[in-house]
């Protein structure tokens, strides 16, 4: 039977959703562990979930990165686990060097909660194998610390590979000054690394996964999970 | 024993008299501190509790009523929930961020303290005219934010909220925060300390001297010196309240915590002389025991201290160990600080030497004070205003009126907050009139808080009623059945005759009101002293009302977004001429004054009764209530929400020969919009007949909302302009687009 | 000519500076590193100001701390300083 | 003896000061202050450091900055300084 494990730092805060979706919406086994774990073995995939590690003190993700149980993470990315850090759990990997780029304050200089337009520009990532390039996705983001910066001349680099793989647009695909919530270079929402089983998004999508809380009925964040499960079981 | 310069505030002559006759003795400075703090209005509401008797408590749904930190009710299948509300009016107005801050950590910490984790947050605002006002915009906007940081950080979502401006909030601006938790009944936890021998435990932030004299601050006028007579302003500390959040949890279900309660006003000393009160005990203190921030705080600051992110835990003896390994595991500092005994003593020692011995009996029950009550001269003025006149064109006043602050969207606000987090919201805000929550027995609750300054400084006892009024429309809009409320009442210096006469006649508005609806009050919070020295002005009377309400099955959730082009559009209620506190009378032309509107609760609840058959039944598909702007802005929102126009004809909305104006921005009570099809339209007529006053006003249709009288067209509005007015008016107030 | 004037905000120095502690215990000394014994953080400020002189370019800045409510006197100290010309 | 050390982490050019901008063009020229020419906004961290010298005191700082990525090199530049002995 697959495990997997949601990491508790404190001052997490969507660690009793993921959880919750996975068990009862997903229908997969998953428990919370501690972030002074020293030990995932046995777990076939980890999250980082939402909230607020350490009170985003410093810099959102920083002090978590440091965290016991990162270690352990480490390893079960280098080893091909699926690793998905989602809003928090994505700063978390960026800083703990998971995943290239940084995080910076929103442009709005406001933190922001609502539902936006996401298209798929890779499916390359084991969280994004059932959905096809240009699928146009709703899920709510809520952040303060969301803008996606890297250098440009890098960016060309991750497009080549591949690595990103989901950016804020409109209703129809269209990356604009409107469809950008946070002022995210090119509305990037979320990376993966080159061997595709580290994903990182600033969206939730297990705020997206039951249609009664979608103000369209739609349940699109189900897909980044059962894609993570269809790999695992297949591994 | 040190004490320096330790000024008393509060105490009156009289009142110091008092507890030298209950005590039997001269109290010390120590002790005389004490009861100062607890003597406050803040902590014994002596001016307001002989008034706020009137307020019906009982119901059968109510687990517990005021006297606790919240209130709790009965959700069904072993679950409860709890309810509060609290403000930070005066900390917030020289300290903005901080204040409002802090505001959303002292409620949380009153649900957390039952045992119950929060949920869900509201905020009710007021703030002085945003558009005018460069000191009204810098409330506003680090209000919002220290909201926004606080409640993010704990992961407690912010799910709705109201906002209000009005000059009176100018240098007062009011910050209501209200706090919603959730747990088995028997999970349950009181502030009582009623087992001799168990142990009492600080847990979180040490000690300092940061919040000295809080109390007796909020029991004041603002004055020049109020920025600078803060001892230490308080710091927020999100991060650490989460970790007394789960560890708080996680510390009741060893299932050795016999008692809770937070650190509010008044500090340790009040936090344990009503935990021993109530529990019928006494406390033995060993201060030495309480962990500092600075080494130097003499007895008198560690007792009065309010320094934040602090809970007490009387804990089962012999078990103690079991309990701090939890705040162990979170890394949160803790001491053991008493022992409750079966004295009625609050005892203070240090390393043996008593300090202070006093009767909790005596610190915990302030004397009654009975206040003077005297109608003002400006209400019977107010209600000789004239009629301003009928303007020409009435295309701009509905643009005006929807970008006018008070009404437009609160988009600016609610975005700020995470209202998703706990992955609980059904209805979020900005969706419908009151947010929906799923709770884990399957059934679902809705929430709002409302008020109407405008209304109330008008006719107060009215005023007070329609706030509550409002609030139950909101959840009956929703589909919900109203279950009980909490108050907040925000009034000026209780010593003004004047005043105290506006709060005594609010509060008999909302008792008579909620005892004609059968609906229990579980609790509230009385804020007096919210005027200034500076403008000589007093707040308008503010009550803020929450209420919660119960929907039994998803299929009656019901949003206010126009559903199908081509369905009918049904206004129930009768609409009056009562303009008094209008926004159209306020904003449009300037008058204050004329006939605010009234409750009538037979009408109310037949209303409410059939709105909610009608959800019920399946038979409605949106609705919305009336409220700030009138029929006119409530259907505008429709369309807004829909995405969809509609075509009116009011002369078909009941009212006797009311003006155009009156029709359009009349803010009567009682009232609901509502969306019906073909199929269903005359069953809703059947139920709404003999019950309410009814009128099908229209049809949704494409593109722009109009309204005529019979063929001849009043106005026409398209929808992306009635878009523009409302959705970044405040935004534009803000000076970012 | 453009002056350089710095400001820093911070918590006055007798309230708590939350995000100070948190670093200072999570990350420098469960990093190892014991000889920090005490973290405060601020808010820098850097304006480059169009004065006759670094008195006139100060005395502007600190005007407008003033006025606009860079800081908030309640809560925060605020101290500025110039930096020389640039 | 505790050395004061301070570090000053700003975003590079290629990341802008999205706060500075808005400091600048909503609040200061607004407000009247067409003087300032422009604004960057930083984080100050005030480390105090046990250690024999003001140089020992900065070397260390300089360490833990880089190891415990107290800045992200991917976006920020960190400047560190020590301001004598306490
Ligand atoms: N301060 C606030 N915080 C959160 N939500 C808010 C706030 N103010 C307004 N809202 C939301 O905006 C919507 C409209 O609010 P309001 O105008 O008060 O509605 P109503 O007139 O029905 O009471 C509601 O969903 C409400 O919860
Ligand atoms: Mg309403």
């Amino acid at each position: 039977m697959m495990k997997i494990s949601v990491i508790q730092f404190p001052g997490s805060n969507c660690d009793f959703d993921t959880v919750h979706v996975l068990n009862n919406v997903m229908k997969v086994r998953a428990d919370l562990v501690w972030y002074k774990s020293e030990d995932l073995r046995g777990y076939d995939a980890v999250i980082l979930p939402g909230g607020f590690s350490y009170g985003d003190r410093l810099r959102a993700g920083i002090i978590a990165a440091y965290s016991p149980v990162m270690r352990e993470v480490k390893k079960m990315a280098e080893d091909g686990y699926p690793v998905l850090g989602i809003c928090n759990g994505f700063q978390i990997l960026v800083e703990a060097g998971l995943l290239p780029g940084a995080l910076l304050r929103n442009s709005s200089l406001k933190f922001v909660c609502k539902w936006v337009n996401l298209s798929v520009v890779s499916n390359k990532s084991v969280f994004t194998k059932k959905l096809r390039e240009g699928d146009v996705l709703k899920m709510p983001i809520a952040h303060n610390e969301g803008r996606y910066f890297i250098e440009e001349s890098d960016l060309k680099e991750y497009y080549r590979k591949r690595q990103v793989v989901l950016k804020y647009t409109d209703d129809k695909g269209r990356v604009s000054e409107l469809s950008n919530p946070n002022g995210s270079i090119d509305g990037i929402a979320g990376i993966c690394n080159d061997e595709g089983n580290v994903l990182g998004l600033m969206p939730h999508p297990e705020r997206a996964s039951e249609g009664l809380l979608s103000p369209f009925n739609s349940d699109d964040g189900r897909l980044v999970f059962s894609s993570m499960i269809e790999y695992m079981s297949g591994r | 024993m040190v004490v320096q310069n330790f000024i008393f505030v509060e105490l009156t002559e009289e009142e110091i008299k008092e507890a030298r006759r209950m005590l039997g003795r001269e109290p010390n400075t120590l002790e005389l501190a004490m009861i100062d703090a607890e003597w406050s209005e803040h902590c014994s509401y002596k001016s307001s509790k002989s008034i706020l008797k009137l307020l019906p408590t009982k119901g059968p749904r109510v687990v517990i009523g005021p006297g606790y930190d919240a209130g709790a009710i009965d959700v069904g299948d072993g679950y409860v929930v709890t309810l509060h509300i609290e403000s930070h009016n005066h900390p917030s107005a020289i300290d903005p961020y901080g204040g409002a801050a802090t505001g959303i950590g002292g409620v949380l910490r009153d649900i957390l303290c039952m045992g119950t984790r929060p949920i869900a947050l509201l905020d009710s605002l007021r703030f002085g005219n945003i558009e005018e006002s460069a000191h009204s915009r810098w409330l506003f906007r680090h209000v919002v934010s220290g909201i926004s940081d606080y409640g993010n950080c704990v992961g407690v979502p912010t799910i709705a909220g109201e906002v209000e401006f009005d000059d009176c909030f100018e240098r007062n601006c009011l910050v209501d925060v209200v706090c919603l938790g959730l747990s088995k009944i028997n999970d349950l936890v009181l502030a009582e300390a009623k087992h001799p021998g168990d142990s009492a435990i600080l847990v979180g932030g040490s000690t300092g001297r940061d919040g000295i004299h809080g109390v007796t601050f909020a029991s004041r006028v603002l004055t020049e010196k109020s920025d600078k007579e803060r001892s230490a302003v308080q710091i927020p500390d999100p991060f650490m309240k989460k970790l007394i959040i789960e560890a708080t949890l996680e510390a009741i279900a060893t299932g050795h915590v016999r008692g809770l309660k937070d650190l509010g006003g008044g500090g340790i000393t009040c936090g344990l002389s009503e935990m021993a009160d109530k529990g019928g005990c006494g406390i033995d203190l060993e201060l030495s025991k309480v962990h500092l921030r600075e080494k130097d705080l003499d007895p008198v600051e560690i007792m009065i201290s309010e320094s934040q992110e602090r809970m007490v835990f009387i804990v089962e003896k012999g078990h103690e160990r079991d309990v701090c390994e939890v705040f162990e595991k979170y890394e949160l500092p803790y001491s053991i600080i008493g022992r409750v005994t079966d004295g009625g003593n609050l005892i203070v020692r240090i390393k043996g030497v008593d300090l202070a011995n006093l009767p909790v009996k005596i610190v915990a029950n302030a004397p009654i004070i009975l206040r003077k009550a005297i109608e003002p001269d400006y209400i019977k003025r107010l209600k000789t205003v004239g009629d301003p006149g009928i303007p020409k064109d009435l295309s701009p006043v509905l643009l005006k009126m929807l970008s006018c602050p008070s009404i437009a969207s609160k988009g600016w606000v609610y975005e700020q907050y995470d209202h998703e987090v706990g992955i609980r919201t059904v209805v979020k805000p900005g969706k419908g009139d009151a947010s929906v929550l799923r709770l884990p027995n399957g059934s679902f609750l809705a929430i709002k808080v409302d008020g109407n300054s405008k209304h109330c400084y008008i006719d107060p006892y009215n005023g007070a009623a329609g706030c509550l009024a409002e609030a139950c429309r909101n959840l009956v809009s929703v589909g919900a059945e109203p279950l009980a409320f909490v108050d907040h009442l925000q009034f000026g210096d209780p010593g003004n005759p004047e005043v105290f006469w506006t709060f005594s006649e609010a509060v008999r508005g909302l008792s008579d009101f909620s005892k004609a609806l059968g609906l229990p009050c579980i609790g509230g919070k009385v804020s007096f002293y919210n005027e200034d020295i500076v403008q000589k002005m007093a707040i308008k009377p503010s009550p803020a009302i929450a209420a919660i309400g119960r929907i039994e099955r998803q299929e009656w959730i019901t949003t206010m977004n126009f559903k199908h082009e081509g369905d009918y559009i049904v206004i129930v209620g009768e609409t009056k001429s009562e303009m008094g506190g209008s926004e159209y009378y306020e904003y449009i032309h300037g008058v204050v004054g004329g006939n605010a509107p009234k409750v009538n609760s037979i009408k109310e609840k037949a209303a409410m009764d059939s709105v909610k058959e009608a959800i019920r039944r399946g038979i409605v598909k949106s609705v919305h209530d009336l409220s700030k702007g009138g029929m006119a802005v409530a259907l505008a929102e429709m369309c807004m929400s829909g995405g969809m126009g509609a075509s009116i004809d009011y002369s078909k909305v009941p009212a006797e020969n009311l003006r155009v104006d009156e029709i359009l921005f009349s803010e009567t009570y009682g009232r609901f919009l509502l969306e019906v099809d073909n199929a269903h339209v005359n069953e809703l007529l059947e139920l709404m007949r003999k019950r309410v006053s009814f009128g099908v006003i229209g049809k949704i249709e494409e593109g722009s909302l109009d309204f005529s009288f019979g063929d001849k067209r009043l106005l026409s509005i398209s929808i992306e302009d009635l878009k523009d007015a409302w959705t970044n008016s405040i935004s534009r107030c803000m000076g970012e687009v | 000519m453009a002056h350089l004037v710095k400001v820093v905000i911070e918590n006055k120095a007798s309230a708590r500076d939350p995000e100070g502690e948190t670093i200072l215990k999570d990350l420098l000394i469960k990093g190892g590193y014991e000889q920090v014994k005490s973290v405060r953080t601020a808010k820098l400020l850097k304006m480059w100001v169009e004065a006759d002189s670094d008195k006139d370019a100060k005395e502007i800045v600190s005007k407008l701390c003033d006025e606009l409510r860079v800081y908030n006197p309640v809560a925060h100290t605020c101290s500025i300083s110039v930096e020389g010309e640039e």
